[in-house]
């Protein structure tokens, strides 16, 4: 913009008796740095003021995070308090090891570090997922055969 | 030879993603964004059909992690998966699993990939193809090989990374006492970079201008140019400010460049969009790389062709031919685009953070392509790049007007961006008059000019 | 001949004072905004050069209050006005004021802008200068007159006031036994709206089409046109989607609408940017009306000639002739413009409010021209249109295909929009396979099926 | 025509004796970057005052008021507290009908209703412009000759 690029030449921008437009500056930018509210400068006989009343930040407006279409809703059904066992993978969440096969863990039991609570598959590789701390499994999120995303909520669970 | 496309998974994020999301959805053509949990509230995500998160925010955990991205196009129902450029946009191996797995890699073939990826196979290739490439080597084995080379050539020199390309790895030797020591130096460097420590020699070109050729190649043998961009306007070898078409070439060098680089793409085979880098010096061009990949700055290309890039990298990954293209392309008017980074405008430090306040340009000859908006939050992860303002013009002249307009109404607030770069170098006389090489930052680059901007906009 | 011109003030406000702005900017002219209280802190504020607050809200004392707006001319030193569209755009009176402070006014003589405001001259011109105009009269001095005429030419007719036009003070007549109570009903109602109760009837065309031809002149007698618009998407008069150029014209039929703009323009000594409007019936052209003024909709000519126009219009106002015009301007591809208002969608009924979130498209061929950014607050002092969405694709298959998915990434939130009609336009059959007619609106509207489309997106 | 920017040819907008308009504009921008409420500027014996008031409301994500460049910066120094007579016109100030005439009103002087106080001019038009209450005339916020614009405060007054 014209009316700002007058400063380009570095030509002093002052008029004679003012105070230098850069002193101003760097007020303002002490202001901004301490948010204050008010700095007064006397000169004459000296007097300086600064002040600042208490004022709360305020939230930008966001556009964006109105609606993610997510493909797997894994992760929608988040409601609940509590722990849970969240999947690394992306993938096909199955509770067995077979179709016919029990479930690696049923719900209300007790399982220990290290146990594998669960498979998620992709490239059909059957990643086991191993619980990393013990814990009573209270309830499965996802139904067995269902796509998970990273980071879904597979099991709610409760440390021991 | 048809393999119709019905649904991409794209595999990366930012302004790329959105860029091809758009094409499919013009195309109607279904679109899965991946995305980490850091870009949860991305436009990409918001704006695709379908979203899968895969990984948390640190790239090798989520975009470049193989599995987790098939495993989405596996769930998802994708039968491709474009790669955007950047992360897994030249593994040669994601292109392989991608078709292990029966998804559509949008993009050429691996081989043409790991052929370009290694920059000593690469320029022996272009030798043979006719195209000029500058004095050198093969791979160096042993620091007297490249003393007898530069011996040969004269100095300066330059030591390149095989496994490097893109400005990185480089080494320049003025001093032949010197160059012992510095290839070794370079080798070690590779081998921790790119865990292949081959390097080699080149001549050194004093004043070089970056010149690329857009190709466009089918699966049927057909290969068209779609001009050339003039890109010499780097940061350490990061391109800034891209132009098409190039300004101070000749029409009989622009010709020659042009057909060297479809010898190149006939060559090897290529199929898909591909750019030839060139290195000219005075009258002369010598091949410098190919990057297999859309490029950001594809869209100069665009604006003065009117030829969609995008979808037409997806029409011929599904199998089509481009004989339309040869018809249909006409140049019109000059094109030029400014990349848009969080970043210092003088260090070119990253400047991550919250942006509060956003303004794009608009009206008549100005694209944005972006994925930020206000209120976005600039993550640290990734590259810093916010935006590309793209302007067109009738001719350079209008085109450089209306970029300074538009830079101007370009308003980020929160973050420190390179806009009074952009805005300063838009008035520098040695860009107006064109022909610049690729020192020109360097040698003009102006602190206290470009801070002054800063202050005069902020 | 050539008074050159330096600095400019933009008698506007909204995207055409930006639109303004914007061409003084490239063109190297200073611009002066003016604004209300209400539009403090407007981006056509920001982006001026300089801004001048010449009134409160009511348009009447602020955007229509000429001594103030040549007040704020001399005080800024502009040496030429810009009316933009709407306020005193086609008032010649304010023409001739500027030329009496000595400053160009950048838009036609005021005599053409008088000729052209009287509908009943301006179809007499027209048809000494040998362009069609549909059957009637003169200004009716009786009810019994209407009656003759409407005799002579069939029902059913429709009675314009000769003040009015862009669709206002028009009625119907399809029982001639209600005719003479209609006149004196419409001649009371032109009275009450334009201080000028002058009406006359006119054959009425049951299906009409839309079609407009962009005219630029010279001082020097040079015209040329810049092919037509088809502007026949209306809701109660007004354009709400506008495309270039038509579809549906036999080549024919367009090359004499084109001629017989240009001969409108040559008959009355035209001069600057203007359009003559043709009511299409058939294979038959009528002329509606001329507007003396830059249209919201140039933007669509814009995009497929390349030719700027308000720089154009800033150009032939210092005296510039035409000549390279001629030359220069090559049609590429299909061009479509959605006006994107504050307003229910179906009701039509402004929405004033704040936008609390924004979001607009780009990419490829996506072109915005709005004043309106996140936090904006739309007032009801003014018209209710935010932005103007235009894209543009290598064939009007692919504008469409555009339209759609640039619709579906624009996103307002905070107030009521038209996007939900739009995007509803976007897939009607009867839009996407063109040759619609002026009712299309009224024909097609599904209130519900809008709704629905809202619901997706809110 | 002109192909160049108009910046460079830096005619002056200033009218003698003001504050150079750069300054002002200056000024204006350190008070836009730096969300002030206030600035003040004396400077017979110096004095400066930068101010906020408590805006916890704080518009977030409005881009556009950043800066509005106004020609006339008779709106600008709106400083104190109190009552103000504004410019209905835009046009010239001039506090005397001519120029040795002696002012409408001096600072100190009690006006009635339909006093005039001052002259705008504009198009060669003198307006006068008459106060519409009695009141005092506490301060003259413009320079005679000084253009102004829309609603520029020209006097401080107190209501009587």
């Amino acid at each position: 913009m014209s009316k700002k690029r007058d400063t380009d030449d570095g030509a002093p921008l002052t008029p004679g008796g003012l105070p230098d437009i850069r002193y101003v500056q760097a007020l303002a930018e002490v202001f901004s740095t301490y948010e204050l509210d008010e700095i007064e400068i006397e000169s004459g006989e000296h007097r300086v003021l600064l002040r600042r009343s208490d004022n709360a930040a305020q939230p930008a407006v966001v556009v964006a995070p109105a609606a993610a279409a997510v493909v797997a809703p894994a992760a929608a059904p988040v409601v609940e308090e509590g722990e849970f066992i969240e999947s690394p993978f992306v993938g096909t969440f199955f509770r067995r090891p077979s179709p016919d096969a029990a479930p690696f863990v049923e719900i209300g039991a007790s399982v220990a570090n290290g146990n594998v609570v669960c498979i998620v598959e992709a490239m059909k590789l059957f990643n086991e997922l191993e619980v990393e701390f013990d814990c009573r499994i209270e309830e499965c999120l996802v139904e067995d055969g269902q796509p998970v995303e990273y980071g879904a909520k597979l099991f709610r669970v409760t440390r021991r | 030879m048809s393999r119709p496309i019905r649904k991409v998974l794209i595999a990366n994020r930012g302004e790329i993603a959105l860029r091809v999301i758009r094409a499919c959805r013009e195309l109607g053509i279904s679109s899965v964004a991946v995305y980490s949990t850091v870009d949860k509230d991305a436009l990409h995500v918001r704006f695709a059909d379908e979203a899968v998160c895969v990984g948390p925010g640190e790239a090798s955990k989520s975009y470049l992690n193989i599995p987790n991205l098939i495993a989405a196009a596996e769930i998802a129902g994708a039968d491709a998966v474009h790669p955007g450029y950047g992360f897994l946009a030249e593994r040669a191996d994601f292109a392989e699993v991608c078709a292990k797995c029966g998804l559509t890699f949008i993009g050429p073939k691996p081989e043409h990939m790991a052929l370009m990826g290694n920059k000593v196979r690469a320029r022996e290739t272009m030798e043979e193809a006719g195209v000029p490439v500058l004095a050198g080597t093969g791979v160096l084995k042993s620091p007297d090989e490249a003393v007898a080379a530069a011996k040969r050539i004269g100095l300066p020199v330059i030591l390149k990374a095989s496994a490097g390309g893109g400005g990185r790895g480089m080494k320049i030797v003025r001093d032949l006492s010197r160059l012992p020591q510095t290839v070794e130096t370079a080798q070690a460097e590779a081998q921790a970079a790119f865990g292949d420590g081959s390097v080699y020699v080149e001549r050194y070109v004093e004043s070089p201008r970056h010149i690329e050729v857009q190709i466009v190649a089918d699966c049927h043998g057909g290969v068209v140019d779609l001009l050339e961009r003039e890109c010499s306007i780097q940061r350490r070898h990061q391109k800034v400010i891209e132009e098409a078409p190039s300004t101070g070439l000749s029409d009989e060098l622009r010709q020659e460049i042009r057909a060297a680089a479809v010898r190149a793409a006939k060559a090897i085979g290529y199929q898909s969009v591909g750019t030839v880098e060139f290195l000219v010096d005075g009258d002369k061009f010598y091949f410098m790389e190919m990057n297999t990949r859309i490029q950001v700055e594809h869209c100069v290309t665009e604006m003065i062709t009117g030829v969609d890039l995008v979808a037409e990298q997806i029409r011929l990954a599904s199998g089509e031919p481009l004989g339309h293209l040869d018809r249909e392309h006409k140049a019109r008017g000059h094109a030029i685009e400014c990349r848009i980074n969080a970043e210092d405008p003088v260090m070119f430090s990253p400047q991550p953070g919250t942006i509060t306040a956003l303004n794009f340009p608009g009206g008549f000859g100005v694209r944005v392509d972006s994925h930020v908006y206000g209120g976005y939050e600039v993550s640290p992860c990734y590259d810093s790049m916010l935006a590309k303002l793209i302007v067109h013009g009738a001719d350079r002249d209008r085109a450089i007007r209306r970029m300074r307009r538009a830079l101007e109404e370009f308003v980020v607030e929160g973050i420190k961006t390179n806009l009074p770069l952009h805005r300063w170098i838009s008035r520098q006389p040695a860009f107006v008059e064109g022909g610049y090489d690729t020192h020109f930052l360097e040698t003009y680059l102006d602190a206290d000019a470009v801070r002054s901007v800063l202050e005069e906009h902020s």
